[in-house]
């Protein structure tokens, strides 16, 4: 019988799948699916102070072996997440969430932060500081090491939860970036975010997204993202939540190796709305298939 | 929603690029007309979203225009291809709201799903009116089997090729009707809604990620609140739309 | 009848398509093949000062909708290269060809680009700033506008010839490393090199590659190369020779349409040796579905 | 080397992991024994090089181990699947030195390739030794074939489960040989380089990116400069090798 618990900051987990942020909604789509209580946690909706629309559309575009999304952290704010978005969660799962944040400014990450703080249901901040699809904000706090330690030292001020800062991928070298997070009290580092991509519509010549640009998602990411986190493993000793095209059992197995504590399944639920659960299904045979008995185990097992 | 495996019994050209596929499947999900189907394709990422325009039997029938990669490779597709699909996508069309006289307005494309909601309406007991507007006679689609429905087809071609010529509200101007049902380009909406004297229901398009409500891809803005037009929509009435 | 003709830094090609350095060779394997004079021209592998093996093997590694490899700059030298490639290439192939050349020194790039200017044969010299394969080097200099300006400036001085600066895409912001290049003195620049990805062997649990790490090509890298050759052309107005995952004649339209001049296709050769000819063979074809007489006027279209 | 369109004639398992796959193609380029193709598979990106077990009468003959991805995708292909192959790549035994009774020295999945060396060798008039090493008895293959061929085969097997115990290097050492020719994994190639008494070819995997020379994904240092195993090779001679 082997194990598939792992501890991600001092919350234990089931198992490592983590449906990621903007591809699970508030979970209860899901959860007319299937039973959504069998995964490790969800990241739920990049959550910002204020409600906004988003970008225009078309806001998704097709890629080699994967997508481009310029949603642009459309949710109905922190106020409404609070009073409508977790009550509803509450009905259909019973497990600490990760609360996925966003913001414009450091203030802005420190309220939010601050009011999902008091929520029982919140088991982890996931402080997203690589949005690449928002201007005046979002990447330009992830590009930066002073401006990621700036937004992770304040949300840290205001919350006893774990804090897990999500990285850029867009980047020379993230492995400073992720230094500086540490340093500034990060608890956890999730990557990769989305690769900065672009379509044209050759019959219009114009580009496929009303955002001109959007984040590249799906397989064709993982070979950056496991590279990424393979690096920043080395690099620091606080836990990592890999994500980049994770569409399977063996691509978990991959991305622990690689030193993910857990990982975040994105795209792949977009397609498949059971991949989460497929997932989840399949880890205890591809995990005899490599003789794992027990799953935390192989994190950073290729090092 | 279901995700479940589908057969191709046939896939046939019935217009210029316009082509009719029958599958063998698990159609139980599909509750309403003008819902849709999202569908898997070999060698793309991302599922295509196709109206449904007839579901009975166990037989799915989906007309589609070849406009892109995904249509390309469904148009290559032949009898017995397996292809995964997810049913019972979309709000579809309210008939409860019909009135004893409806009118439905199609253009190009957007005419199938009219076929399974004129099925519909007139099992109801109502009276249909069916006006649709193509760019030439032999685009038409699905006019005679709406009459055979037991429809009164009205056609409008911009070359004058059949029926009236100009855009299909050259063909409702003088309709008396309860209530409208719409599908087709957005210009053509635009012109609908200057001309149209009741309320009605527009069936929208836009690019989507899933299709099921979970990526926010294809949102827009109504007088209600944002909406996903793959799950609170695809079909949205009159009275809520901002233009 | 359409034109497929464009120019690149005063020489003008019949065609866009450039097979690209590493995926070619010095042109005769794939003379075999095709006459290799139908290309616009064709980028010759990696040149150094000194010959070079490379790094140890496995090289190459599967991923999804493309490849990793970590060769390392294998070459026989600037002194063979034009004492036995050149000569065997001239029986070949009539047209300038692109000389590609890499260092691990400012005084490195200066030295085997004096070489190669006094070769009749060579009609532009692509120097590789981006290589991320090499350690001390390579890459090292595409990630700062400094270094890029200072290899720019030193090539400059030693040849007549057009230089076109090879840019990475592994930074924070391409269009920094771009200005610095066109102001050095940059003739052209051409991107994008590969991207720094990995894999991991399950069953050993070590990185697939010797080398750890290894470059990204294929179609999974065509969006993010897409996204910076638009930004590139929105930046700098000198000529921009765009690759990253070209495979179709479509790809070549889309890609000119984001302000590629022409194109380089790497990875297709090397999973069919035709593809090059094919892609030229299409063009026409393809321009007449997009209603396109002139190639060259459709340069930055999306713009 | 030729692309060209090969259809599966048959694909069945013949040991443990081991399916031989029977394809339908113009081999013409196909020219020495040795040589290898390289196999375009549905849904990955790389080719897959396969060493040529066998290429007579417009059939080609493939004898495979299920490794990883791609030889699993192969496994699964039937009858009918039409692949695109590279044919006629790599350099392949050279038959001219093999003297008059040469040793074919072949480990498990290594084996296949000696198959068609063997009928060259006795189509020349050679007397051939055939001395095969596994794992166990279960995993042996083509020994009838190579006996049927006019081989004199010789079985090592690490269990004793058939032949000697042990490895193919203790099926060797009493045997007298002319030249030698080994396909198989490089522990037994250290191990056969410190018994063998004369002369021989060795013929090499290495992860390859085009198969035809263009990448430099596997190269290889020798006493005669940088070669390429998917070019210059995949054999060759032991004097040139460097351990």
């Amino acid at each position: 019988m082997v194990s598939t618990k792992v501890n991600l900051c001092g919350l234990s987990l089931d198992n490592p799948i983590i449906p990621a942020s903007g591809t699970f909604g508030f979970g209860y789509e899901f959860a007319e699916l299937y039973d959504i209580n069998i995964l490790g946690t969800f990241s739920f909706k990049g959550t910002t102070k204020e409600p906004r629309f988003g970008n225009p559309t078309p806001r998704i575009a097709e890629c080699p072996s994967g997508m481009l999304n310029a949603v642009g952290l459309q949710n109905p704010g922190v106020d409404k997440v609070i009073s409508q978005e977790l009550p509803r969660l509450k009905k259909c799962f019973d497990k600490p969430v990760m609360a996925n944040v966003s913001g414009f400014s450091v203030d802005d990450y420190a309220y939010t932060c601050e009011r999902l703080d008091k929520e029982n249901q919140v088991g982890w901040l996931e402080v997203n500081i690589s949005c690449p699809n928002v201007h005046g904000g979002g990447m330009s706090f992830g590009t930066d090491p002073k401006a990621a330690a700036a937004v992770t030292r304040a949300v840290k001020k205001v919350t006893k939860k774990p804090v897990i800062i999500k990285l850029s991928p867009n980047v020379s070298d993230i492995v400073s970036i992720a230094i500086a997070c540490k340093e500034a009290g990060a608890d956890g580092l999730s990557l990769i975010n989305t690769l900065l991509g672009m379509r044209i519509d050759k019959k219009t010549r114009k580009p496929v997204l009303a955002n001109t640009t959007g984040g590249y998602s799906g397989p064709a990411v993982f070979p950056v993202a496991l590279r990424m986190v393979y690096q920043v493993y080395e690099a620091v000793k606080i836990p990592i939540v890999g994500m980049g095209g994770i569409s399977s059992a063996e691509d978990v197995i991959e991305m622990m190796l690689a030193g993910a504590t857990a990982v975040e399944v994105g795209a792949a639920n977009l397609v498949d709305p059971y991949a989460s659960k497929k997932i989840i299904n399949d880890l205890p045979r591809v995990m005899e298939k490599y003789k794992i008995n027990n799953l935390s185990e192989i994190i950073g097992g290729a090092h | 929603m279901k995700e479940s495996i589908f057969e191709i019994l046939s896939n046939t050209k019935i217009a210029a690029d316009i082509y009719k596929m029958e599958l063998e499947g698990d159609i139980s999900d599909i509750s309403r007309p003008g819902q849709f189907v999202n569908i898997k394709i070999e060698g793309l990422f991302l599922r295509r979203p196709i109206s449904v325009c007839d579901a009975q039997n166990g037989v799915l029938t989906l007309i589609y225009k070849v406009v892109g990669q995904g249509t390309e490779i469904m148009a290559q597709a032949g009898k017995g291809v397996r292809l995964s699909l997810l049913t019972g996508l979309g709000n579809g069309y309210d008939t409860s709201k019909s009135g004893e006289f409806p009118l439905l307005i199609g253009g190009g494309v957007g005419v199938p799903p009219l076929y399974m909601l004129c099925k519909k309406l007139i099992s109801e007991g109502k009276s249909v009116k069916a006006a649709l507007g193509f760019n030439k006679a032999e685009e038409i689609i699905l006019a005679k089997d709406l009459k055979a429905l037991g429809a009164e087809v009205y056609i409008a071609t911009v070359d004058g090729s059949a029926g009236v010529r100009g855009f299909v509200t050259d063909a409702i101007r003088d309709l008396d009707y309860s209530y409208f049902y719409a599908c087709g380009p957005l210009p053509m909406f635009r012109a609908v809604e200057k001309v149209a004297k009741t309320s009605g229901q527009y069936s929208f398009e836009e690019r989507m990620g899933c299709g099921f409500g979970a990526c926010m891809g294809c949102s827009c803005k109504t007088k209600y609140g944002n909406k996903r037009i793959c799950r609170d929509g695809p079909v949205l009435e009159r009275e809520e739309i901002i233009w």
